[in-house]
């Protein structure tokens, strides 16, 4: 039942955050406070049974005792004191959870449906992946654009609903650089369980504003195109090999001639590519629904034109 | 003619009081659940009007008080009109207050008729004007965010007491052709007492709502 | 009806068999016209095994998709992990809440057991009000054909809570079922009502407040709740209709309104809804404990008050499900106190069934093993009820699968087993037929064990963060969802050999005579299956229901 | 329980009680006049008192309905308690609602509801917006500024994008100016997409000299942050001013230390404590007299055989003991109460007329079962207790030359000098004084213009006496 803090133990994941210790240790006194009286009451009962078996058909009770005062005030006031101790330990440590400390660093997060993504102080806007600094507390600052979801992390023992049309907000402070998971645990919709993410916690000192997302110099534009092609998630919805999906397919896609959903002749090329990405509604080909999400703020324009670069590479 | 049918106590039920006793705790029950069913509506009141204040005071200025107050008197004069039902009903030796009590059920039904054409009107100028729940709402005269969430509460509050209404005016309506037919007497009158519990209810809600969305 | 006699309850049980209230009138007229509580009890109760086998079969599904992950580490498809796609296990596992919340649990105990028992134990010839009484069914069957065409016509996917503001923009046939749930509000609030005014108004003379079954106790309070809560579901369910219908936008965010506002009227009904689930489970359990342990019940005036406190102080809690879900940290605290107020009445009962066993005389009998395995199970429930009654562990735990084994141990470890013993206790009184005592032992153990393999597991799970309603999951939990799979299977069976041998003994189980089980309340004073008006003469009940004989006293030994 | 016990009522129960045609008609009178009431009121404007005042008459006009339309003062007392079961299970619903929404700012103090965090959104994108505006070089910076009245407060260097939550968190460090959210935008509407803006390149951003190293201030302990919480109804302004409350009064009296001097509260020798109590505390007859009835009623098993007016004896005494916390019953007035006790025993002796409507008062069926008494019993005794407590966080100390008035959670002070501290006592409630020999304090310190006033001073004769011993030379005024 020690609950180690790096390997997590039987009951629990690794403690990741300073706050997890404290939760761990409130969860083992319940634990043990539930063996105990799940003991009394089954080994009782078995014993109990056993002990008092009916042997013949018609065998009555040895004896008719119907009352006790003295019990009966002990095990309702009893366990009342237990509970009200429960009580207290588990609202002081809640309000802990919920107070952010003073000059955090704050992450805007904002959540649709299925997936989850992050606006650093300098402004970088990061979908599925949240880098903090370590041993520094890291406010987030949450919204969502169109059902309830909930951002858990489960080494950090942290949760809060993210509720559209206001803002929710929840802390933690990554003890060490590691790698941990982000669930939703509100339902909302068909990809639920697929609405994941990671925390990437970094050592960096106290004036990281970011992660840097331009174009690293030693990467070849169609190689970092291919990158944002993955991480932003096209992947999804548009296949390189020429099939069908939810988009049109990259395969032989440059230069060609498409005809749109409202009948008119299009060429693709670069403008058209940039507005797609920024405003998809706009241009739809014929036979696709449409529902592109738009990237407007999330791509910058070094990205267009490596994506543009990765989409020519498709021949 | 003035004549009564006998009325014949059920075989699980001992004698008549145990019957009415058990009929009118019942009803009394089922009140209950009413009065819960609309609480819904006055915590949604409530909450909204305490989030958007500003708001609340504009939009109830839409709508017309003097209609209300004339609503209001409507219903407790047929709320009235009914007691009187019940007395006469519980005053009814041998089918002397037969007509009496159709009458009076009589007069509670048009004095419902009229307060739901009163609605009529009201709403009817509503749909016209624009002010109207969610999305349906295009007035313009309002100058504070949402409005249309209070005419979605008063919709929604006004829309269910009238359904009750309705419900009312057909129970009453089934009561009075019984009267009619002497059913009701001194010894057996709880149909139309259930019958005014229900209405009085209605009646009840009708004041609260009253000056929570004219007068407030 | 001739006036009440002034001597005992007379001892009718073994007196010569006169036509009973099944073979009274034949014809299936008789069945679907018929005001007899009895007939209704039994009707009740074919309804509600046919809607807890449906979904027994939703369950079956969602534990097969989950058998094993749908991706391995590296992306991966796995071969035959995923059998039914997102949005399809979505409409499955909301089924399987709907079908089980509305169609079996709530009206289960009250509706089937308690219909048949309580006029019966009261000393009354009908309820109150027969005729809402089978009012009270036709809606029930109105709402479940309302509820299947729903589910085929376009499925559902909100999950049984219908959180908005998804349940007010998705698709799917979702005005239906809210709809559906509303008609089967209804039917709640009129068996909850008949219960009162009968518990009030019809009790036989000489049977005060004191001397009644703790059974009765536990349905008028389960009816008081089903009277006041209820109504709160109507019109939260109006008002998700009317948001998706009219637009009304209290619910939806876009338009200035609030989810959370939404969660506080459902879980108004819902958290008191969860105490008319568990609590005719405990009037059972009083009943199963004093029968084969024959002994009077430890603590008659604690149990039957403790109901009532739970159904008051059940009014008071439902905060406890919002905790984070952005409600304000002063709510949650006022929640999470009142939470800890609402547990003791419940620890109350446990420890004074297992005090009832003290010196007792105790047969272990088909219902007194679901009874025993009802104490282990909800004793665990209730416990582990505990970490997400606290606020600071309930952040970690709260809509995980710790939550999904907790519910499970509380109402399918609770309610079910008590359904269960209830059924297998009065089933000769019902039918005047008993059925194998080998076999119900052997199906009482396999359910026992099949439970406990399925949903231990799920603890584990969920504390180790594993979130609920997922279709798909991380590889790291793949073995604990095998094995509570493989669970399923062992319940599945031990259910299966249940319905077998019970109707098995409808028609070649031996004669039942009219207490087989030596039991003291008014309901085994007259034959099996009872004569159409109960009792020729209304009895006078002098003593209380579980005054039993002690050895060696002059009482005598009981003819059993 | 009070259920009936008897399955079929005596049949008198039959010929239901008929109310005469007079109280049907006055009751129709007094609704048309109380509709009249409301909407007469209604055009006065009291703020929010409005809906309180519309609620009460409103609910006089459904009492009225109920208890005589619908022959509730006549029914079984059972419909009644059915009805008011109802309405409690309504105002739960009310009360813990209301509990949530209302609260939900008083972690981030300087936050509306709903209405104002739209507004902050919007900020919110506009400072995402401008920290990305800021990485562009200079000339395309200002062609896509963003118009000044729209930004929030200037931001400090390291733009910290955190809302209002940041700063008005209060801390040791003197609070930040509280970020003032922009004036409420209106909502545009829905929908309008901002004007696309064509795709600039992008120069790697200017190396900006790093802030000086600053020391992560200590993490302050969360349960100092929170105010104690404060129902008052909605609204942004109620909770900007109750914020600018909490800073002053945390700041003034130094939070978190408890002067020295009241830390060892020493007993005797040369300080004594004062402790006031709320008048409540008179109510200790009742609660002495819920106990007892409810250990009476337990122990008779409860059965309804207890003569009824054992339920009115104890509302007579409840009313009694209200009426001494609301009224002072100074001399005059207990004289006449004691002179009219004594002529109405003397007219009963003379016409038995009167002894029977007395009698008639007293054995009206009014029982109240183990569990009322129960009931009451549990909840004076936490409210007593709470008020003992209390007197715990709000107490006077007379030291041999100060005066001290500790009060509030965290133990703020307030000090006078005691050199010649005029005192004066007063005893004007023969009641209170008989209960717990109480009394008023006037205390009017040497240069202070208002007097210090200490209410409800229990045994306030031996309270003086010490006061005279501790302060020596001070003049007394007699009892008023």
């Amino acid at each position: 039942m020690a609950s180690g803090n790096d390997t997590g133990s039987f009951w629990l994941p690794p403690q990741g955050s300073t706050v997890a210790g404290e939760v761990d240790s409130l969860f083992d006194f319940i634990m043990w406070l539930n063996i105990i009286f799940f003991v009394l009451i089954t080994v009782g009962a078995i014993w109990l049974v056993l002990r008092y078996q009916r042997k013949s058909h018609d065998q009555l009770a040895t004896a008719q005792i119907g009352h006790n005062t003295a019990f009966e005030a002990a095990w309702t006031f009893g366990p009342l004191v237990l509970l009200l101790i429960l009580f207290v330990w588990g609202f002081r440590l809640f309000l802990n959870l919920s107070v952010a400390p003073e000059g955090a660093y704050t992450v805007q997060v904002t959540a649709k449906k299925w997936s989850w993504t992050f606006t650093h102080p300098n402004g970088a806007v990061v979908p599925g992946e949240l880098e903090v600094p370590a041993n520094r507390p890291v406010k987030l600052v949450m919204a969502s654009q169109d059902v309830l979801h909930s951002f858990f992390v489960p080494d950090f023992r942290v949760k809060q609903d993210v509720v559209p049309g206001r803002l929710t907000s929840l802390w933690f402070e990554a003890k060490a650089p590691g790698e941990h998971q982000i669930f939703c645990t509100e339902y909302c919709g068909k990809d639920h369980s697929r609405m994941l993410a990671k925390v990437k916690v970094i050592a960096a000192d106290l004036d990281y504003q970011g992660p840097q997302t331009g174009k690293p110099d030693d990467v070849t534009p169609e190689d970092w195109g291919k990158q944002l092609y993955t991480k932003y998630g096209c992947i999804a919805c548009h296949t390189l090999d020429g099939s069908k999906g939810v988009g049109p397919s990259f395969k032989g896609l440059y230069g060609r001639e498409e005809s749109m959903a409202d009948g008119s002749k299009v060429t693709v090329n670069e403008d058209y590519i940039m507005e797609s990405i920024y405003d998809p509604n706009a241009k739809i080909v014929a036979g696709f629904a449409g529902g592109m999400p738009t990237f407007k703020g999330q791509i910058d324009a070094e990205g267009i034109q490596s994506i543009i670069a990765f989409i020519k590479a498709q021949k | 003619m003035s004549s009564i049918v006998k009325h014949h106590v059920a075989h699980h039920f001992h004698d008549r009081a145990q019957e009415s006793g058990s009929a009118k705790m019942g009803m009394w029950l089922f009140l209950v659940t009413e009065v819960l069913l609309f609480s819904g509506l006055f915590v949604a009141y409530t909450i909204i009007k305490a989030v958007n204040p500003v708001m609340w005071a504009e939009a109830s200025k839409q709508l017309d008080a003097t209609l209300g107050t004339i609503n209001t008197v409507v219903l407790i004069g047929s709320s009235l009109t009914v007691a009187l039902a019940v007395r006469a009903a519980q005053t009814n030796q041998a089918g002397e207050k037969n007509k009496q009590i159709a009458g009076l059920l009589g007069v509670t039904i048009l004095l419902a008729g009229t307060f739901l054409v009163i609605k009529y009107f009201e709403y009817s100028h509503k749909f016209h004007v624009g002010l109207l729940p969610g999305t349906h709402y295009f007035f313009e005269g309002i100058n504070a965010d949402n409005p249309h969430l209070f005419f979605g509460v008063y919709f929604l509050m006004t829309g269910l007491h009238g359904i009750h209404v309705v419900i009312g005016m057909v129970v009453l309506t089934w009561v009075m052709i019984r009267s009619m037919k002497g059913h009701f007497y001194k010894d057996y009158y709880t149909p139309v007492e259930l019958g005014g519990l229900y209405w009085h209810l209605v009646d009840l809600i009708w004041i609260y709502l009253f000056p929570l969305l004219y007068l407030v | 009806m001739s006036m009440t006699t002034t001597q005992a309850a007379v001892d009718h049980a073994n007196d010569p068999q006169e036509t009973d209230y099944l073979h009274a009138r034949s014809g299936i007229k008789h069945w679907l016209y018929t005001v007899d509580h009895k007939r209704i009890g039994v009707m009740y109760l074919v309804a509600v095994a046919l809607a807890f086998l449906l979904g027994g079969f939703f369950a079956s599904m969602v534990r097969w998709e989950l058998f094993s992950p749908n991706f391995d580490a590296a992306g991966v498809a796995i071969p035959g992990g995923q059998i039914f796609e997102g949005d399809t296990y979505n409409r499955i596992f909301t089924l399987h809440g709907l079908v089980m919340v509305f169609l079996f649990i709530i009206p289960g105990i009250p509706a089937a057991l308690g219909n048949f028992v309580l006029p019966l134990q009261l000393g009354a010839k009908d309820v109150a009000f027969p005729r809402l009484n089978l009012a009270s069914f036709y809606v029930y069957v109105i709402g479940t054909v309302m509820a299947l065409w729903a589910a085929i016509a376009g499925g559902v996917d909100t999950g049984w809570t219908f959180y908005t503001p998804y349940s007010s923009g998705v698709g799917g046939s979702v005005v239906m079922m809210t709809l559906a749930a509303f008609v089967l509000g209804f039917s709640s609030i009129f068996t909850g009502l008949n219960f009162i005014v009968t518990v009030h108004r019809m009790r036989a003379p000489g049977l005060t407040w004191d001397r009644m079954p703790l059974f009765v106790w536990a349905i008028y309070a389960t009816a008081i709740i089903q009277v006041m809560a209820t109504p709160v579901l109507g019109i939260t369910l109006l008002l998700l209709v009317m948001e998706r219908v009219l637009g009304v936008g209290i619910f939806d965010p876009a338009l200035g309104g609030d989810p959370v506002l939404f969660q506080h009227f459902f879980w108004f009904y819902s958290h008191p809804a969860v105490y008319i689930m568990i609590l005719p489970g405990m009037g059972v359990m009083s009943e199963l404990i004093t029968t084969f342990a024959r002994k009077t019940i430890f603590g008659y005036r604690a149990i039957a008050l403790s109901s009532i406190a739970i159904a008051v102080i059940s009014f008071l809690v439902w905060g406890h499900h919002m905790f984070v879900s952005g409600q304000s940290v002063y709510a949650g605290m006022i929640f999470s106190f009142l939470t800890f107020l609402v547990a003791v009445p419940s620890a109350i009962k446990v420890i004074n069934w297992t005090a009832t066993l003290y010196k007792g005389s105790i047969a272990l009998d088909a219902p007194m093993l679901y009874a025993l395995s009802f104490l282990i199970l909800f004793t665990i429930g209730g416990l582990t009820g505990l970490f997400l009654g606290t606020l600071g562990t309930d952040v970690h735990l709260h809509d995980t699968y710790f939550v999904v084994a907790h519910f499970h141990y509380v109402m399918m470890g609770g309610t079910a087993m008590a359904f269960f013993g209830g059924v297998h206790y009065w089933w000769p009184k019902m039918f005047g037929r008993m059925y194998s005592p080998f076999w119900s032992k052997v199906s009482a153990f396999l359910v026992f064990i099949g439970f406990n393999v399925t949903f231990l597991p799920q603890f584990v799970m969920g504390s180790r963060g594993m979130p609920r309603r997922y279709h798909d999951y991380l590889p790291q939990f793949a073995d604990w969802h095998r094995l509570s799979s493989f669970g399923v299977v062992i319940l599945g069976s031990g259910i299966a050999i249940m319905v077998v041998y019970l109707l098995i003994s409808l028609k070649r189980g031996e004669k039942a005579t009219g207490n087989p089980w030596g039991a003291r309340s008014l309901e085994w004073s007259i034959q099996s299956p009872p004569i159409e008006h109960n009792f020729h003469e209304i009895p006078t009940v002098v003593e209380g229901p579980y005054d039993y004989p002690v050895a060696g006293q002059d009482g005598g030994a009981v003819k059993a | 329980m009070s259920a009936s016990t008897h399955d079929h009522e005596s049949h008198d129960a039959h010929h239901e009680h008929i109310t005469p045609l007079s109280h049907y008609f006055g009751v129709f009178g007094a609704l048309m006049v109380l509709t009249a009431v409301t909407v007469w009121l209604s055009h006065f404007h009291f703020g929010v008192a409005n809906t309180f005042i519309a609620m009460a008459v409103a609910t006089l006009k459904a009492s009225l309905v109920a208890m005589i339309f619908m022959h509730l003062l006549y029914d079984d007392r059972l419909n009644t308690l059915i009805f008011v079961f109802g309405l409690l299970f309504v105002s739960l619903f009310f009360i813990f609602t209301l509990a949530d929404v209302m609260t939900r700012t008083y972690i981030e103090p300087g936050r509306d509801t709903l209405g104002k965090q739209k507004a902050e959104i919007a900020a919110l994108k506009l400072e995402a917006e401008k920290a990305r505006k800021d990485a562009l070089p200079a000339p395309l910076a200002d062609e896509a500024a963003v118009p000044e009245a729209e930004r929030p407060a200037p931001p400090a260097p390291a733009t910290d994008a955190a809302p209002a939550t940041d700063a008005a968190a209060p801390t040791a460090r003197p609070p930040t100016p509280p970020l003032r959210a922009p004036s409420r935008a209106r909502a545009t509407p829905r929908g309008t997409p901002p004007p696309p803006r064509p795709p600039t390149p992008r120069r790697p951003p200017t190396p900006r000299p790093p802030p000086p190293p600053r020391r992560l201030p200590p993490r302050p302990d969360p349960r100092t942050l929170l105010p104690p919480p404060r129902l008052t109804p909605g609204g942004a302004s109620a909770t900007r001013s109750a914020v600018d409350r909490e800073e002053r009064a945390m700041t003034d009296g130094d939070p978190g230390h408890k002067p020295a001097a009241a830390k060892t509260p020493n007993r005797g020798e040369d300080r004594l404590i004062i402790r006031p109590l709320s008048t409540i505390v008179f109510m200790y007859p009742t609660w002495l007299a819920s106990w007892i009835f409810a250990l009476v009623m337990s122990m008779g098993n409860a059965s309804p055989e207890l003569p009824g007016y054992s339920g009115i004896v104890f509302t007579l005494f409840f009313f009694f003991n209200l009426s001494i916390v609301a009224f002072d019953y100074t001399r005059l007035t207990s004289i006449v109460i004691a002179l009219i006790l004594v002529i109405l025993g003397l007219l009963s002796a003379m016409y038995p007329i009167v002894g029977e409507v007395i009698k008639d008062v007293f054995n009206q069926p009014l029982f109240m079962n183990a569990t009322f008494y129960w009931v009451w019993a549990v909840g004076f005794t936490i409210i007593l207790f709470a008020v003992l407590v209390k007197t715990r966080f709000d107490y006077w100390e007379i030291k041999n030359n100060e005066l001290l008035h500790h009060h509030g959670l965290l133990g703020d002070v307030e000090r006078w000098p005691a050199p010649d501290l005029r005192i004066s006592k007063e005893i004007n409630d023969v009641m209170e004084f008989l209960l717990l020999r109480a009394g008023r304090l006037v205390l009017v310190p040497q240069r202070e213009p208002r007097a210090l006033v200490i209410e409800n001073v229990p045994n306030i004769n031996r309270v003086e006496k010490r006061m005279q011993q501790l302060l020596g030379t001070l003049r007394v005024d007699g009892p008023s």
